[in-house]
């Protein structure tokens, strides 16, 4: 980009500005890092509770246990980002020509890498309680990678089943955190040992909308047959 | 105890260069891969910084990258929307400008 | 009850106008019925209230506003003046606008507006302190914007929008003097001979709070240099102008000057701070200026509008020149112009309804062709120069009297000359109207048969001079304006 | 029975109903106008319980999962919550009622609206309540795109462009004020509103996250000189989604920054006075381009730029005596979300109606439709501070804590401001009253809509009236 | 200076060095490419951190579908320049449901 650039190009005093205050930003957090104490977080606190809620990975605990609300919210977020998507308009036609030599290219490359990652989640799952998160994407990602290598030709997305896979992650959440309320439990607070199996349930449910909804992002509008 | 990390300080780096590059490219597919760019470095100043590992923040960077792919995914519908109703994948500031893309030499 | 009733004068025209607004063009009657039935019994509530005043009665309605300060509507006998003046005037322009506007657009509308508009009037006649002050002048402004632009024409936009420049800048000043003097005192309650005296604060942010406060009312009231929005809101309908110009707004404008005057500062309070005198100045200039100005103004109503700038100026001068008599004289005067400006605008509104005559010159004669109307624009023409036994010389007497006994002779001289220069601007019409020979054909004539023209245009500006002759013929009889006056700035200085 | 009504978790149903009446919007298409507007009035009852439970109450905590800070995450309603809840609850039921009928004719956008607006009221209502910094920046994000969804829903250029700008601005916001919460808890440990608060001290170790998350705010609010996304998206927006932009959303991020700013109530001189400025130059900046619009929405998109303007006069004012200023502040913003509302709604049908919103074309529109432009003419009222509107009982607290410290340059922003603001509405009236030369085609508008507008456009006025009733809910919430 | 060290300064730089080059080539398509890269190298660096749950959210959805979405866009973009009907003729105000 160091080419001679036509006169509606940001000009060299933007630049200079702009690259002053990246300094400034620059040097304040490294500052603030190197200079100030770091308090010791939450690590600890987070371990000795999960081992007595009973689920061995801590992450997996804090995501779907103790901030399992900041989790609600962000299913929610994927949700309302697929709304939005299909609110733009149908889905713009996949391949009305067999797919650029790139993207096969690419998928070659990419689907063994998938395939690595979904054995290696299989392992971890029989572990540790595992993540919804990797799981669904990466249902989703292969799912994706099948439509981009064109191998089939026309996706026609049956408009229903999606709706309810997409709804299906948050309303059970929403169901399970409203459902366990009652003799002074709070939203969200599992009733003592059902604790593993309601995250497993919630975790499959996810699971399915985190791909469907992935998959229908990538897809990049709503179903042409939608009612 | 110092939290000027190896990876702290590659986050403090991803994000200036996101922020500048989402300042001044033009084409919106850039713009989205700054925003990208610059959570990355967040999101590893966030864990990076801390000395053990704490599930804590990996859990809000899971968090944060589903929501970012999200905002992703949106970002990348509207460009293309964009681009069928006014013809070029810019905001209308920028459609004089050099967009960086062969297909528009 | 008694904290009721003030809450009651205002509904018994706000409520109508609300309903007015709802119903359909057509429904004529209902609409004249509630026009009149609200005007009618707002009279019928205040003359209960003035007797319940007269046995020392507190009538008194209060509402928290704003952190530390209420909303006040308080009936004393200031207020009861002011409203009783607009609530009459009401019930007499409602008459003349049914009959002024029948089978013109929108009348709704503009009844509706209407009535809102007196509502404003009221409740600013009513306010018990600076705060409600405030709400019911910015009410008024808003409600009379309507009414200015009621033509919908370019111009009527003009004047609405000049209207409302000036205004507006009026009703920011008024606001911020409000607000620096609430900062100081914690108060803004009216109370008679004010409540700054005795507080420490530091005097000259006393004279320019004054000044803000003054400016504020004084563009409603017309005060030189801020005049400019009246001659031009001429384009309003008649009964607007009749309204605006003898009640609502620049009454309104005088009557915050007094309010701020007696019951905020307190008159020898103001004048030991020495800013009466300056008042007192501004005022007599725009007597003598307005005068003259309406010496060359050919358009009827702009010739009015000019005479208004200067008749409403002398119950400033009364006012700032801080003597218990000359207060007399301007408070009664508040009363008297009122009723003699709003019947020459009845008349002039006859004239352009009835022959399409807007202009001096095209006047000739018309006293042959309307002799009633004509009678009346010429009483209260008399009226308005002073001449006895007309009301207006009963004000001009007192305010000549009142200047001498503080000692400002120099007032005597301006009212002396302004009298000489509304009789130079009034004289000239009557001899046209009475000796010269009326024209084969006037501009636009309509005929109501063997009337000069419509009851209902006749009948109020007729009501109204009347009683200006009664209350001069019998100025000391019990319960005249002036009696009522005197009653009032008795109470306002210090015995 | 009753116990039960006032002790049910209305905090968090205010959160999951909006949640789930999206959901079944979504599900099913068809029924999306009806199922949304009954959630609508769910969402509301919810909210407004809160505010019962506050008032009769105090300020409730509840702790979701039952962990409790700092593992768990909290969520906290005190009065400012309560008052935003309420605010949200009203305006969003008029929003409801008058898009189930403006919508009606475009069966393809009722489908994408409801859900969408539906997700947004959840954002705000999880947004008002938070108490955990992470957590907000989800509900930020969470208002953010399903905000720009909605603005993109116009599906015009000009709105696909603004929804772009807009969401890469609320992007950058995001991270802005991310930033700030990864150094608060590398530095203090906790993600808790209120256990933060107790351990931050000041410094630059508070400065530079606080800076942080105040510049993204910023952005999100959209103050000058950050204003420039805002207009386009506000103004193409459709008029539903306009009123629920200019009247809700930006609320919800300045919201948030009198949350931190009261949470570590930052010292030092400089930031508030910077703070005060901008506000004064978006007053000046947003009046006089208002002034220059051709189109009506545009007019009332830059009123909103100068109207949050005066929010932030309340920073350098709050010095002495705190409770006046920042009460002023919040007084106005709760006013201006009805009033701006209003206002939107009212455009919407004058839009309608003429089919255009050109404001030189206005042409006698009061005899068209009266009630619309009453509704114009209230909310413009409480805009411009007359009383006796819940504007001007805001611009009254703000005044009267300038004059009181005599810090006149902020009184006369705000007294200039007002005749701004009133010339502008008043520039729209007389164009409304007057007659135009060209002839223009006419629509009926649904009586619902305009009704709507004017009863929101009535409770910005009646504001003016609760004042002494809404004020000591922020007792114990001001600093 | 123990070679885990080093093997995070390598990923450090390999990081900055692949996100400079991912915002400043001319071809998009590199651009994408190039991002894709960072994102799994990004992966690597949470594994390194002991963070493996995060490791694998970034190589699925921050490389695997994020990088997916670029590339879909891309090549919609391009087929749309490729494509006889030229957009550039629509009017700006054509939007795709603009009821």
């Amino acid at each position: 980009m160091q080419t001679e650039r036509d006169p509606c190009e940001p000009g060299v005093v933007l630049r200079g500005m702009l690259a002053v205050l990246l300094a400034c930003v620059a040097c304040g957090l490294c500052w603030l890092l190197w200079s100030a104490p770091l308090a010791p977080g939450l690590g600890d606190a987070v371990r000795a509770a999960s081992a007595q809620s009973g689920i061995a990975n801590p992450v997996t605990a804090v995501l779907l246990d103790f901030r399992g609300y900041d989790t609600l919210l962000e299913i929610a977020v994927m949700t309302s980002t697929l709304v939005g998507v299909w609110a733009l308009g149908p889905a713009p036609k996949l391949h009305e020509r067999p797919p650029s030599p790139v993207l096969l290219g690419l998928d070659s490359a990419l689907i063994p890498f998938a395939a690595v990652i979904c054995g290696y989640l299989l392992w971890v799952g029989a572990t540790r309680a595992g993540g919804a998160f990797q799981a669904g994407s990466v249902l989703a990602a292969t799912g994706v990678l099948f439509i981009l290598s064109g191998r089939r030709p026309r996706l026609g997305l049956p408009d229903a089943p999606m709706r309810w896979g997409v709804v299906l992650g948050l309303a059970t959440f929403l169901v399970v955190a409203l459902a366990v309320m009652g003799d002074g439990r709070q939203f969200l607070e599992y009733p003592p040992g059902s604790t593993k199996t309601l995250i497993l349930v919630i975790e499959a449910a996810a699971t399915v909308s985190i791909a469907v909804i992935l998959a229908g992002l990538f897809i990049g509008g709503r179903p042409d047959r939608e009612p | 105890m110092n939290g000027l990390t190896v990876f702290a300080l590659t986050g403090v780096g991803l994000l200036v260069i996101g922020l500048w590059a989402l300042v001044l490219r033009a084409h919106l597919i850039r713009k989205v891969l700054a925003l990208n760019v610059m959570g990355s470095g967040v999101f590893l100043v966030l864990v990076g910084a801390g000395a053990a590992p704490d599930p804590v923040p990996q859990a809000m960077v899971i968090t944060g990258i589903v929501v970012t792919v999200s905002a992703t995914a949106l970002a990348l519908a509207l460009v293309l929307r964009i681009d069928t109703a006014t013809g070029k994948p810019t905001l209308p500031e920028d459609r004089e400008r050099d967009l960086m893309d062969e297909h528009w030499q | 009850m008694n904290a009721w009733l003030p809450l009651m004068v205002l509904a018994s025209s706000l409520v109508p106008g609300m309903i007015i607004f709802m119903l359909p063009e057509k429904a004529v009657a209902l609409r004249t019925t509630l026009n009149l039935g609200g005007a009618v019994l707002k009279i019928v509530l205040l003359v209960l209230m003035m007797i319940g005043v007269f046995h020392g009665v507190e009538y008194e309605f209060r509402l928290p506003l704003v952190p530390g300060l209420d909303f006040v509507l308080h009936a004393d006998a200031l207020s009861l003046m002011f409203v009783n003046l607009s609530a009459v005037l009401w019930l007499a322009t409602t008459v003349y606008a049914i009959g002024y506007l029948e089978g013109s657009p929108h009348r709704s509308r503009f009844f509706g507006y209407f009535s809102l508009c007196v509502t404003a009037t009221v409740g600013l006649a009513m306010a018990g302190n600076l705060l409600t002050f405030l709400v019911f002048y910015e009410a008024l402004t808003l409600t009379t914007y309507p009414l200015v632009v009621h033509r919908g024409t370019e111009a009527a936009r003009k004047a609405g929008r000049s209207y409302l420049a000036h205004t507006l800048f009026g009703g920011v000043l008024l606001l911020a003097g409000t607000v620096w003097l609430y900062s100081l005192t914690g108060t803004l309650e009216f109370v008679d001979r004010g409540f700054i005296a005795g507080r420490g604060i530091d005097p000259d942010v006393l004279r320019m709070i004054f000044a803000v406060l003054i400016l504020g009312v004084g563009v409603k009231a017309a005060i030189l240099p801020l005049h400019g929005w009246l001659p031009q809101a001429m384009v309003a309908p008649a009964p607007v102008s009749a309204l605006l110009h003898a009640v609502a707004v620049v009454k309104a404008g005088a009557f915050g000057i007094v309010r701020i005057v007696f019951d905020v500062f307190g008159v020898e309070f103001a004048a030991s701070l020495g800013v009466t005198l300056p008042l007192a100045i501004l005022a007599a200039v725009t007597i003598i200026y307005a005068s003259t100005r309406a010496l060359f103004q050919d358009d009827l109503k702009r010739r009015l509008a000019f005479s208004t700038v200067s008749q409403v100026s002398y119950i400033t001068l009364g006012v700032a020149i801080a003597g218990p008599i000359a207060t007399i004289g301007g408070l009664v005067h508040l009363v008297h112009q009122g009723f003699m400006k709003i019947t020459l605008f009845f008349c002039a509104g006859n004239f352009a309804e009835t022959l399409g005559v807007h202009k001096v010159s095209e006047m000739r004669g018309i006293g042959r062709r309307m002799p009633w109307t004509m009678g009346a624009f010429t009483l209260a023409a008399f009226g308005m120069i002073g001449a006895p036994p007309m009301v207006g010389f009963i004000s001009k007497w007192y305010l000549g009297l009142g200047a001498l006994e503080v000692g400002q002779d120099w007032a005597v001289l301006v009212l002396a000359g302004s009298s000489l220069l509304n009789a130079a601007y009034f004289l000239p019409i009557l001899r046209t109207a009475w000796f010269d020979p009326p024209p084969e054909s006037w501009p636009e004539e309509r005929s109501f048969g063997r009337k000069e023209t419509a009851w209902a245009l006749l009948i109020p500006p007729v009501m109204t001079v009347a009683a200006t002759l009664s209350w001069g013929l019998f100025a000391s009889m019990p319960g005249t304006p002036l009696d009522w006056v005197q009653f009032i700035a008795a109470r306002k200085y210090a015995p | 029975m009753t116990d039960w009504l006032a002790e049910a978790p209305w905090m968090l149903l205010a959160i999951a109903l909006p949640l789930l009446g999206a959901l079944l919007a979504f599900l099913r298409p068809h029924r999306a106008a009806m199922i949304g507007l009954i959630g609508a009035f769910m969402s509301a009852g919810a909210a407004l319980a809160v505010l019962l439970q506050v008032v009769f109450g105090g300020p409730r905590q509840y702790e979701v999962g039952g962990w409790g800070a700092p593992l768990g995450i909290n969520l906290w309603a005190d009065g400012l919550s309560a008052m935003m809840l309420a605010m949200t609850a009203v305006v969003g039921t008029a929003v409801s009622i008058y898009a189930r009928v403006y919508l009606a004719d475009s069966p393809n956008k009722v489908r994408r609206f409801w859900p969408l607006w539906l997700f947004t009221w959840a954002a705000l209502n999880a947004l008002f309540q938070a108490a955990d910094v992470f957590n907000l920046y989800v509900t930020l994000e969470l208002l953010g795109l399903s905000a720009v969804a909605l603005v993109a829903l116009t599906g015009t250029g000009p709105a696909l462009w603004g929804a772009m700008r807009y969401l890469l601005v609320s992007l950058l916001g995001s991270l802005a004020y991310l930033v700030g919460v990864v150094l608060l808890y590398h530095l203090h440990g906790t993600l808790d509103l209120t256990l933060l608060g107790e351990r931050a001290d000041g410094g630059l170790a508070l400065a530079i996250p606080l800076g942080a998350m105040i510049a993204g705010l910023l952005l999100k609010i959209g103050l000058f000189p950050f204003h420039v996304w805002l207009p386009p998206a506000h103004g193409s927006a459709r008029a539903p989604v306009s009123a629920v932009l200019s009247g809700l959303v930006v609320k919800g991020a300045f919201y948030l920054l009198l949350r931190l700013w009261f949470t570590f109530s930052p010292e030092g001189e400089g930031l508030p006075i910077l703070l005060g400025s901008l506000g004064a130059f978006a007053v000046f900046w947003g009046s006089i381009q208002a002034l220059r619009q051709e189109r009506l929405k545009l007019l009332v998109a830059y009123s909103t730029v100068a109207q949050l303007g005066y929010l932030f006069i309340a920073f350098p004012l709050a010095g002495m005596d705190p409770a006046l200023a920042w009460g002023g502040s919040i007084y106005l913003a709760v006013s201006h979300a009805l009033a701006k509302g209003a206002m939107f709604l009212a455009a919407g049908s004058i839009m309608m109606q003429g089919g255009h919103d050109e404001i030189a074309e206005l042409d006698r529109v009061v005899d068209r439709m009266p009630l619309s432009l009453a509704a114009f003419a209230l909310a413009g009222i409480s805009l411009a501070g007359l009383p006796p509107s819940g504007g001007f009982v805001g611009k009254w607290m703000l005044l009267q804590s300038a004059m009181a410290q005599g810090l006149w340059p902020w009184a006369l922003v705000m007294i200039v401001g007002g005749v701004l603001t009133a010339s502008y509405v008043f520039r729209v009236l007389g164009f409304a009253f007057t007659r135009s030369p060209h002839a223009h085609e006419s629509h009926n508008v649904p009586h619902t809509m305009e009704w709507t507008a004017l009863l929101l456009a009535l409770g910005a006025v009646l504001l003016g009236f609760v004042a002494p009733w809404a004020l000591p809910l922020l007792d114990g919430v001001l600093p | 200076m123990s070679a885990g060290l080093i093997l995070d300064g390598l990923l450090a730089v390999i990081l900055i060095w692949l996100a400079w080059a991912a915002l400043s080539s001319r071809d998009l398509f590199r651009a994408i490419v190039l991002f894709i890269a960072f994102g799994l190298v990004l992966s690597m660096a949470w594994a390194r951190l002991g963070a493996p749950d995060v490791a694998l959210a970034e190589a699925a959805i921050g490389a695997g579908l994020t990088g997916a979405l670029l590339l879909a866009t891309w090549g919609r973009l391009r087929r749309r320049r490729s494509s006889k009907e030229q957009s550039q003729a629509r009017p700006p105000d054509g939007g795709d449901n603009a009821d």
